[in-house]
């Protein structure tokens, strides 16, 4: 059996830059393994359709989940409180593969920089470049430096870090890596994925969809990619979330 | 431990659960949660004669104790579902049943025929699909085409053949008259309600297709009223559905009418659901002294 | 401050917000929570001719984000109303809408007579009650007879009609535009969708009538696809209701092609709902830098 | 405005007997009066209607709801916490008229006892006479002692006090009272409603239905009565939930 429910006590819920929330769940230590990019989908209370997070962390028996307050889902989540059981699915999907003796750019934009602190953990000296919309929003610089990441922070606004977008750093920096791994809004992979094309360096891309079974079932968090020249639905649940950025019709 | 095997049209299920269509897939994704025996049937994902890629994301939406969807019949095509998703189902121990839909009256009866001489265990007639152009819902929605299309399908199918009605009509009995009249073995409903949510912010509808099928617990006592209304007009059995998410549900749904049950959305908060919904119904005949739960089936006592 | 007035049919509303028939009574009692001046209009309580006593209880059900209900249109009738009621009502400043059923054409049409004599400033023909035995929905179901029974009254009734729709039907759309070409000067929509709840103890529905009408958030979806479904079919206005429980909802129902809006179920969670509802519309339109709330109707912009 | 919605703090909402609850709500001391008999309409979060409960009782800032967990609202109410602020409309209905110089028989029946105690607390020494179906069930008999009420308590199975029916006590008694006052199940109203009649002493029941509204304006909570010999609809909220038990329609 490749999937499980998992109720995992809750140890701590905390508002850590505006609207945005650290979730963090008791894990059993053993027994599993969580790959970088993989997503928890986690019940709400209350509502009828699990909510996808991406894994931000998961090391020493906790679970970290960061997430930020959207719509009724997110905003029952940030009053959950410590003590209670939560009901998640966990590890669902692909993650990014990480390779040895590779050197990574990781790329987040906005609230898809949590999954990146874990896959800086698991890559050796990578390279993460974050952008946010400005300063209140910013995250997880202190988590990524002491993972032994080098970190170059960008703001649209320019209250934090450089001002400019995360492609203005990886077009500076991109001849450092051998490989980039991005989240983020759309526009921002998109931006992404053409300059690796150009520069002629892999990307890989972890894609958001609406979703309900989590697991491939329901077909309905569909994406359109490009195999063997055809163009085909896959599933940002079953298939991804990350995916091949070349591969992906955008 | 009550009897909890019920029989449909001949076909025997281990218990009244079912996985309802599209909801499961072909099954492959739950049997990684627990053996697939544990359920009475699967229904399984809509398939049409060629390969549809479906609609464009999004395809759901969450509304009120309910859910909204516009897949679009995504589906890799008959054959394909035959050769490659079918051999692994026959093994898992439950019934399989084919959910079939078309563009034409004719593509549903080729697809009858192929299926007839698979082992697939029972071919749902999906005629209120809601979201799909052409076909689908349209065959569903009055006495005239529902007559139809049953009569000309049945001439094809050699599989027991079950009807799956639509609840966006105006009078759900007459339709249901209609299919057992022109050789439907069973009926199943409800499909979805035609929903729609638009977000206030950029105006557009939440869903691609901009309308969306609702299911889920909010639909709940509109299935039970015409599974009830439904019980009352044919003799052939109905399998229930629309928003059961309990083993409290799951006794409703039977004692308005259904002889078996198929189990979507609630799957959706939890994938154990229709196992536990089994268990509950056990306990539930156990508690009540009922030897079969066959005995619950259209129960209720009008006032 | 946003303007929040709307004409409907030529009659001005301070703002949108109506209360929905049969949710508040002739208005005394939610008086008694704040002047009814906040409010754009009142729906009353359908009337009929003569007095009925409805049916006998249980009345109401709670159903996921829904309740089920079936009164069975108890009222003291028509003369009651005109003489005991109208009077207090016309002067609360709010817009007084008469909601009137009956079992035959003649009985809507006498009504009709009747109230076009007084100071209601409107006429809501409920062709749509599911829960009275004879008349109220049948007239509401197919395009003749809302053809018919629209005709009939228009020849009687000197004020604006509109005209109310069910929900339980296959092509509201098409039912709508019958009405519109028969002298409805708008349509109000929608009434309770047909469900049932069993008390699987007792085996006993747990509404007295054994099935009642289905309101609440839960219907939500399914209002806002027929409003629009009719907002393409018909030019007249459009009075939306069906599961409206927040601002944010009221905003999307007038998206979805409303010009005014009834409210029901969410007052017996919240008596202020409509209240509330009417601010957050302004704060709204207020942070959009939007002028008039009748920017919002039909502006939803269709995939 | 006769009604306001009152957002009341939760004092204490605790088990004290089988399935039975005991909710304390913080009221304002003063601008508002209830009177015994009449009800609270409790919002639920999550529950579309409102639960109607009888004010239990109503005294130094306290407003007291003694409710069984019978269903999912009951149930959602007996989670609620400390400190939570309820949503309450309340005081609604019409309740017993308690007039000086008589004297009082106070009936409950299990879940219909409640009302009873803060009813006690308005008569001068009145006879209380409780019935339960067990011991399990038995509430309240300290208070009614306290509030200075003479008390009979019965159960059906003689687990605790006599065994027997509130209405074998009625019986006996009845003479030393002036009038009845009766809250509980429905066959037990009638058999007090009964015996009253027969023996020639005034009644007063208290109803339930089930309701939406709580205030009169939507009229599902209907109840027979014969008012001038016509039999009419009246409604639990607005016109009882205390009703003449002659002129009720059992
Ligand atoms: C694989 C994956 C990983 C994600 N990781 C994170 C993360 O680490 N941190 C974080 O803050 N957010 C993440 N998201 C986005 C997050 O799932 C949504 O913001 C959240 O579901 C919104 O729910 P809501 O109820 O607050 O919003 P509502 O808008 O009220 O939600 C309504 C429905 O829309 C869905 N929905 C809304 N926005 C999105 C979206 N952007 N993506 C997918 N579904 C959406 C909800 O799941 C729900 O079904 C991720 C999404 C995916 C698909
Ligand atoms: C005037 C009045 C005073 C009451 N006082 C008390 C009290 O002091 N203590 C107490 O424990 N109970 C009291 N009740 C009964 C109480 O309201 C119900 O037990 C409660 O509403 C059940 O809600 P539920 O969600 O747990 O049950 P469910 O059965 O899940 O409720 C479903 C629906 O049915 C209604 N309902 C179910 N049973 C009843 C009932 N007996 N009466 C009215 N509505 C019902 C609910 O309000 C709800 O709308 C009173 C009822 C009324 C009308
Ligand atoms: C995502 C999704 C996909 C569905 N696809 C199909 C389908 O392919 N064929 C079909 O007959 N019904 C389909 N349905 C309808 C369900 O089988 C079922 O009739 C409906 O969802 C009501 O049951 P529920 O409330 O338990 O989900 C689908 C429902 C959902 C939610
Ligand atoms: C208790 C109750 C009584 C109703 N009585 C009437 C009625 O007399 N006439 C009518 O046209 N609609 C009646 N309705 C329907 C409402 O006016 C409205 O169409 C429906 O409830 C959907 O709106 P909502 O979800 O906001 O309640 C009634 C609804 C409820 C809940
Ligand atoms: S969420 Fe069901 S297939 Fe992805
Ligand atoms: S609950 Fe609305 S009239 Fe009594």
């Amino acid at each position: 059996m490749k999937y499980d429910v998992r109720r995992l006590r809750l140890i701590s819920n905390s508002q850590i830059a505006d609207g945005i929330f650290d979730m963090r769940l008791e894990m059993p230590r053993e027994g599993f393994s969580v790959a970088c990019g993989q997503f928890a989908h986690v019940y709400v209370p209350g509502k009828t359709l699990r909510r996808p997070i991406s894994v931000c962390d998961c090391s020493n028996g906790e679970l970290r989940l960061v997430y930020q307050v959207k719509g009724e889902g997110t905003s029952l989540m940030s009053q959950m409180k410590p003590g209670e059981l939560t009901d998640v699915l966990v590890p669902l999907g692909n993650g990014f593969e990480i390779q040895k003796g590779k050197r990574y750019c990781l790329i987040g934009g906005g609230i898809g920089v949590p999954p990146m602190l874990y896959t800086a953990k698991k890559c050796e000296n990578p390279l993460v470049i974050t952008g946010f919309r400005n300063e209140s929003l910013v995250i997880l610089q202190d988590d990524l430096a002491s993972a032994g990441a080098e970190t170059v922070l960008v703001t649209d606004d320019g209250t934090a870090g450089e001002k400019g977008f995360v492609t203005d750093v990886l077009r500076r920096k991109i001849s450092e890596v051998d490989e980039v791994c991005a989240c983020g809004p759309t526009p921002m992979l998109r931006a992404v994925a053409e300059l690796c094309k150009s520069e002629g360096k892999p990307c890989r891309v972890s894609l958001e969809e609406r979703m309900a079974c989590g697991i491939g079932a329901c077909l309905v968090c569909a994406v359109k990619v490009r195999k063997n020249g055809e163009e085909i639905m896959q599933h940002v649940c079953k298939n991804g979330p990350v995916f091949n950025a070349e591969e992906v019709v955008f | 431990m009550a009897d909890l095997s019920v029989k449909i049209a001949g076909v025997s299920f281990n218990n009244p659960l079912i996985a309802a269509s599209g909801t499961f897939g072909f099954g492959r994704e739950y049997s990684e949660f627990y053996p697939l025996e544990k359920l009475g049937g699967i229904s399984c994902k809509g398939i049409t004669l060629k390969r549809r890629d479906g609609n464009p994301p999004p395809r759901v939406a969450e509304t009120p104790s309910g859910i909204l969807n516009a897949v679009g019949l995504q589906n890799p095509g008959v054959d394909v579902f035959i050769n490659d998703d079918l051999p692994w189902l026959k093994k898992q121990n439950t019934v399989v049943i084919a959910n079939i839909a078309g563009n034409t009256v004719e593509e549903y009866c080729q697809m009858a025929e192929k299926l007839s001489e698979t082992d697939v265990d029972m071919i749902e007639l999906n005629i209120s699909c809601p979201n799909v152009k052409s076909g689908g819902v349209q065959f569903g929605t009055s006495c005239e085409s529902v007559a139809n299309i049953t009569a000309e399908v049945r001439k094809h199918c050699k599989k027991p053949l079950i009807v799956k009605l639509s609840p966006n009509v105006t009078d759900i009995a007459s339709i249901a008259a209609s299919a057992e009249a022109n050789g439907a073995d069973a009926i199943s409903m409800i499909n979805t309600l035609t929903g729609m949510r638009i977000d206030i912010n950029s105006r557009r509808p939440i869903i691609h297709n901009n309308t969306g099928g609702l299911s889920g617990a909010a639909v709940f006592p509109v299935a039970v009223r015409m599974v009830w209304q439904v019980s009352n007009a044919v003799k052939i059995p109905i399998i229930g559905m629309g928003g059961i998410s309990t083993w409290e549900d799951a006794a409703e749904m039977m004692i308005a009418g259904a002889s078996a049950l198929q189990i979507g959305t609630a799957m959706f908060s939890d994938p154990y659901a229709p196992v536990k919904i089994s268990e509950g119904l056990n306990k539930f005949l156990d508690d009540n002294g009922i030897k079969s739960v066959t005995e619950l089936t259209k129960t209720v006592i009008p006032w």
